[in-house]
């Protein structure tokens, strides 16, 4: 059975061509990047490829990247190392209620440091309104984090204008980019973004590796202290391997960006429009323009997740619901919740995001496996009457 | 994640569908969660559970227990059935991940909710069977982290 | 020209058997652990076993054992959460002179926050006297990180009795096990350790992975927020290959630990002697009978650390000093400076850590080397006179 | 991490050793990093250093720049090796990675001390020619992080 891997926002393949880079660091070239010697100078020039390779995507000075353990890091990194930094301009923080939870518990945790968090509300398709960000902001607002775009639903969220208006009242502005990155363009100055962060495993790259793009100028602490990795900033040894793979997968995507988003964009509306067409009581998820390239979200009414993904599993097909069921917690989709889905619609949603391998042939098998199992597990709903 | 038995049930439900006229019918659900599972009994004169159905909104657990509870309590009496808990269904299914532990409790209290209905259609009372809760989720508590 | 890598404390090659046990997570087995298709139960599966190798390894639960990106947030985490988790009980930490950088200052930030912290005096050996940590106990407080062995002098410390103390005191106890995990042997229980830091790459594993060990019923708050990975107390989508490999290392090297380090030992104080008789004005530094079997650690008197390093470099040999010029910082080693050595003594320090490969031709031709270059920095040292 | 240059004038140090009877001896050091410089100067009475000698306790940076401002102040007269900064001892080395900087300071203030001594010996003034420190660290300051 053919493996139809349509997860990708969850997590991706790594590249033959990334794992080839990366394998010469952990046999040969395995030196410390911080020693003096020949072999960890090796490790350091790598190091710094990378940094130079994924600053230039972004815009960045090399400088300005500290590479991390992933998204999570970098976003529990941003948030808690400025609330420190500023905590004496003053203790409000912004950004919304469609966060990843990497943002919204560490928000949490900043609340019960005594931190005041504003979350916004978003819109039916999850856009953030510019403007509900420019009237949020008080006196004491320290930082807005809103992300690039969202893992589940795939809107893209308008962050060149949230940069200038962050800008225009001199607060600091960090993006939760780890959908985005290597995805969507981005320049950092033109969107006056001050902090971003990235996963290394959403783009093909290795998992446990990710970086904090953080402005020259902006005050920072760090969040693991000890020895002097990373302009003194990130403590650790540094993950040499992971760092080139990381630096290799940039590369990569950032070469075929345009044609590969483009080839997912057409397959991404072709889904859509079978899904629309040929499912009854489908509902789209997601802002229809301003949408990630890969992502394909909708909802089944009267059937569940979790159960539509075992059946999808086991014809080989491998997708992701914002079901309660499938979560750690029992709560459904937070950010199916925020744009106004009710509990039972939200429990049926599934995400289908797509690759640089996907086809048009594995689109459509998905489709028509989806279209059985929702039939047949509408006919065990206790939801549904025909 | 799921053990074998569990898949079969999942793949296979057992007694999927509606009971016309039912002896006793129970919904219960998780408001957590969101899942939702209604249980029909056909109940004979004797107390005998001659015909056990369900439907089930929810997780491959929800159902898989769903197919086990009613399998387990087809043929049973209503005293019987009220041994069959949420643990002896996890049991007869392999055992359950611990995330899923309250999928069962749905099965169970499914089938309380059967029998309670029954019994008010009946006016009696079945000991040792208390008022099903509507919504098992009551009382669980998230801890801080 | 051959290498010889003698700086195994710092990093250490990834063994091939490691690199081989990875491979299949990066392109065949890729699925995120925490989803629920066939593609990521191969990931939780493998992620599983790593954990129970490890857990076997120090006789503590798998659900004991928390993956982390390394020995640096093993160490910020067990020290920060526990200072969240029981600050109403009380606000003083233990801890000593000779700790690693990222107890140090993640000591130094919680006092920032705080927090008091007592840094133990070791003896001229590094040896922590577990009298000294009794006597430093207060009704406040509420942890005592001790570092199982020390990094740069291979001291062992007495884990066992200062673990004891800890627990008839009812006080958590911390201990830093980055050089000894796979080195020594670790028993949680015997040694009444609440909370252990480890690090995949000092053991032949991968970088940018590590695990906290947190005894069951410890109080234990989150350090990365966000999903609920680690029984959701350390978000971030697993590192597979890197939890794969730091299992793979750590089953490899407690197989081999009897017969590894006894052949260490004896190449050990094999070198430490050539030493002693053939250079005048050497000191070992160090515990001579507490030691970890493949540290040896020097002060060649007269001359400078890095000017060493240069030169050993020059000849294929791969060492570390605890010279100031070779930290990012400017000031000589912590540790050398806390076993009384004079600023200019600590400087002209050589580590010198072997491996399972390490040869005794290799440590004759390294010796001999040093020889040579000590002779030559001493001629134009304006501190040497002969 | 250093220059060829760097590496040169580390692996084969030009004008290692001491002048006896030396014109001028400067010793200077940072009291930070620990190392320690020394710089010896034979001053005709012209003015022109004949010859100039060091001895050094340092990072590869540290012999290096010794080595190269040794070079640079030959032949000059003691007004020109003012010019000779750190700066452009670095030049002269194609560079020194950030954090070893400082160490091309040891150099500059070596040769500094050795012409203050040269000029409190023969009561002189060198127009230009402050009272070295002895210790270059002073002043500098680690941020918070
Ligand atoms: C004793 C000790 N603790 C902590 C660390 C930090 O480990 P890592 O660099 O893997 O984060 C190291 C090594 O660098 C160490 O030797
Ligand atoms: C938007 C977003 N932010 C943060 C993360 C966290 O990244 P990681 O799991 O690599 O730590 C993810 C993915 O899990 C994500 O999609
Ligand atoms: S029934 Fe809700 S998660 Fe299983
Ligand atoms: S002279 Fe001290 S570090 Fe170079």
């Amino acid at each position: 059975m053919e493996l139809i891997y349509l997860d990708n926002a969850a997590t991706t393949r790594t590249d033959e061509r990334v794992v080839e880079a990366m394998l010469p660091y952990f046999t040969q070239y395995y030196g410390n990047a911080s020693t003096i010697y020949a072999l960890g100078e090796e490790s350091r020039k790598a190091v710094t490829r990378a940094r130079d390779i994924i600053a230039a995507g972004i815009g960045a000075k090399p400088e300005e990247i500290y590479f991390t353990a992933g998204g999570s890091e970098s976003d529990n990194w941003a948030l808690k190392a400025t609330a420190e930094a500023y905590k004496e301009k003053g203790k409000h923080i912004i950004t919304s209620k469609i966060e990843h939870h990497a943002i919204l518990h560490t928000c949490e945790w900043l609340e019960r440091q005594g931190f005041e968090v504003t979350y916004l509300d978003v819109d039916e398709n999850g856009c953030i309104n510019p403007a509900d960000v420019e009237a949020a902001i008080r006196p004491d607002t320290i930082l807005i984090s809103i992300m690039f775009a969202n893992n589940e639903i795939g809107t893209i969220e308008p962050i060149a204008e949230i940069g200038a208006i962050a800008r225009a009242h001199g607060v600091l502005f960090h993006t939760d980019a780890v959908q985005a990155f290597g995805q969507e363009p981005i320049q950092v100055d033109e969107m006056n973004i001050d902090m971003l962060s990235s996963s290394g495993h959403k783009l093909n790259g290795p998992k446990g590796i990710g970086f904090l793009y953080i402005r020259k100028g902006v005050k920072i602490r760090s969040f693991v202290h000890g020895g002097a990795q990373e302009r003194k900033r990130r403590a650790g040894t540094e993950n040499v391997p992971g760092i080139v793979g990381f630096g290799k997968a940039a590369e990569l995507a950032f070469a075929s960006m345009e044609e590969r988003t483009a080839r997912e964009r057409e397959l991404r509306d072709y889904m859509i429009s079978r899904f629309e067409k040929e499912i009854p009581y489908v509902k789209i998820n997601g802002d229809r323009e301003h949408r990630l390239a890969n992502n394909v979200n909708a909802c089944f009414r009267f059937v569940e997740g979790e159960s539509m993904l075992i059946m999808l599993d086991m014809k080989g097909i491998c997708a992701s619901s914002g079901s309660a069921c499938t979560s750690g917690s029992l709560d459904p989709s937070h950010v199916l919740l925020a744009i106004g889905l009710p509990h039972e619609i939200a429990h049926g949603s599934l995400r289908l995001t797509l690759g640089a391998d996907t086809t048009k042939e594995q689109i459509d098998t998905t489709v028509d496996a989806i279209k059985e199992i929702v039939a047949h597990l509408r006919s065990m709903s206790p939801l549904y009457e025909d | 994640m799921y053990s074998e038995k569990v898949m079969d049930h999942f793949q296979n439900p057992r007694n999927v569908g509606e009971i016309e006229n039912a002896s006793g019918v129970g919904t219960v659900g998780n408001a957590k969660c969101g899942d939702i599972m209604r249980i029909y009994l056909d109940i004979d004169d004797n107390g005998v559970i001659q015909d056990c159905k369900f439907k089930t909104f929810g997780c491959g657990a929800a159902v898989a227990t769903s197919s086990m509870a009613t399998e387990l309590v087809k043929g049973k009496t209503v005293q019987e059935a009220l041994l069959v808990t949420n643990k002896a269904v996890m049991e007869a299914l392999d055992g359950l991940p611990p995330v899923k532990v309250h999928c069962s409790l749905l099965a169970e209290e499914g089938i309380h909710a059967a029998l309670w209905d029954y019994a008010e259609k009946n006016g009696i009372v079945i000991e040792g069977l208390k008022k099903p809760k509507n919504d098992i989720s009551e009382g669980e508590e998230e801890e801080e982290y």
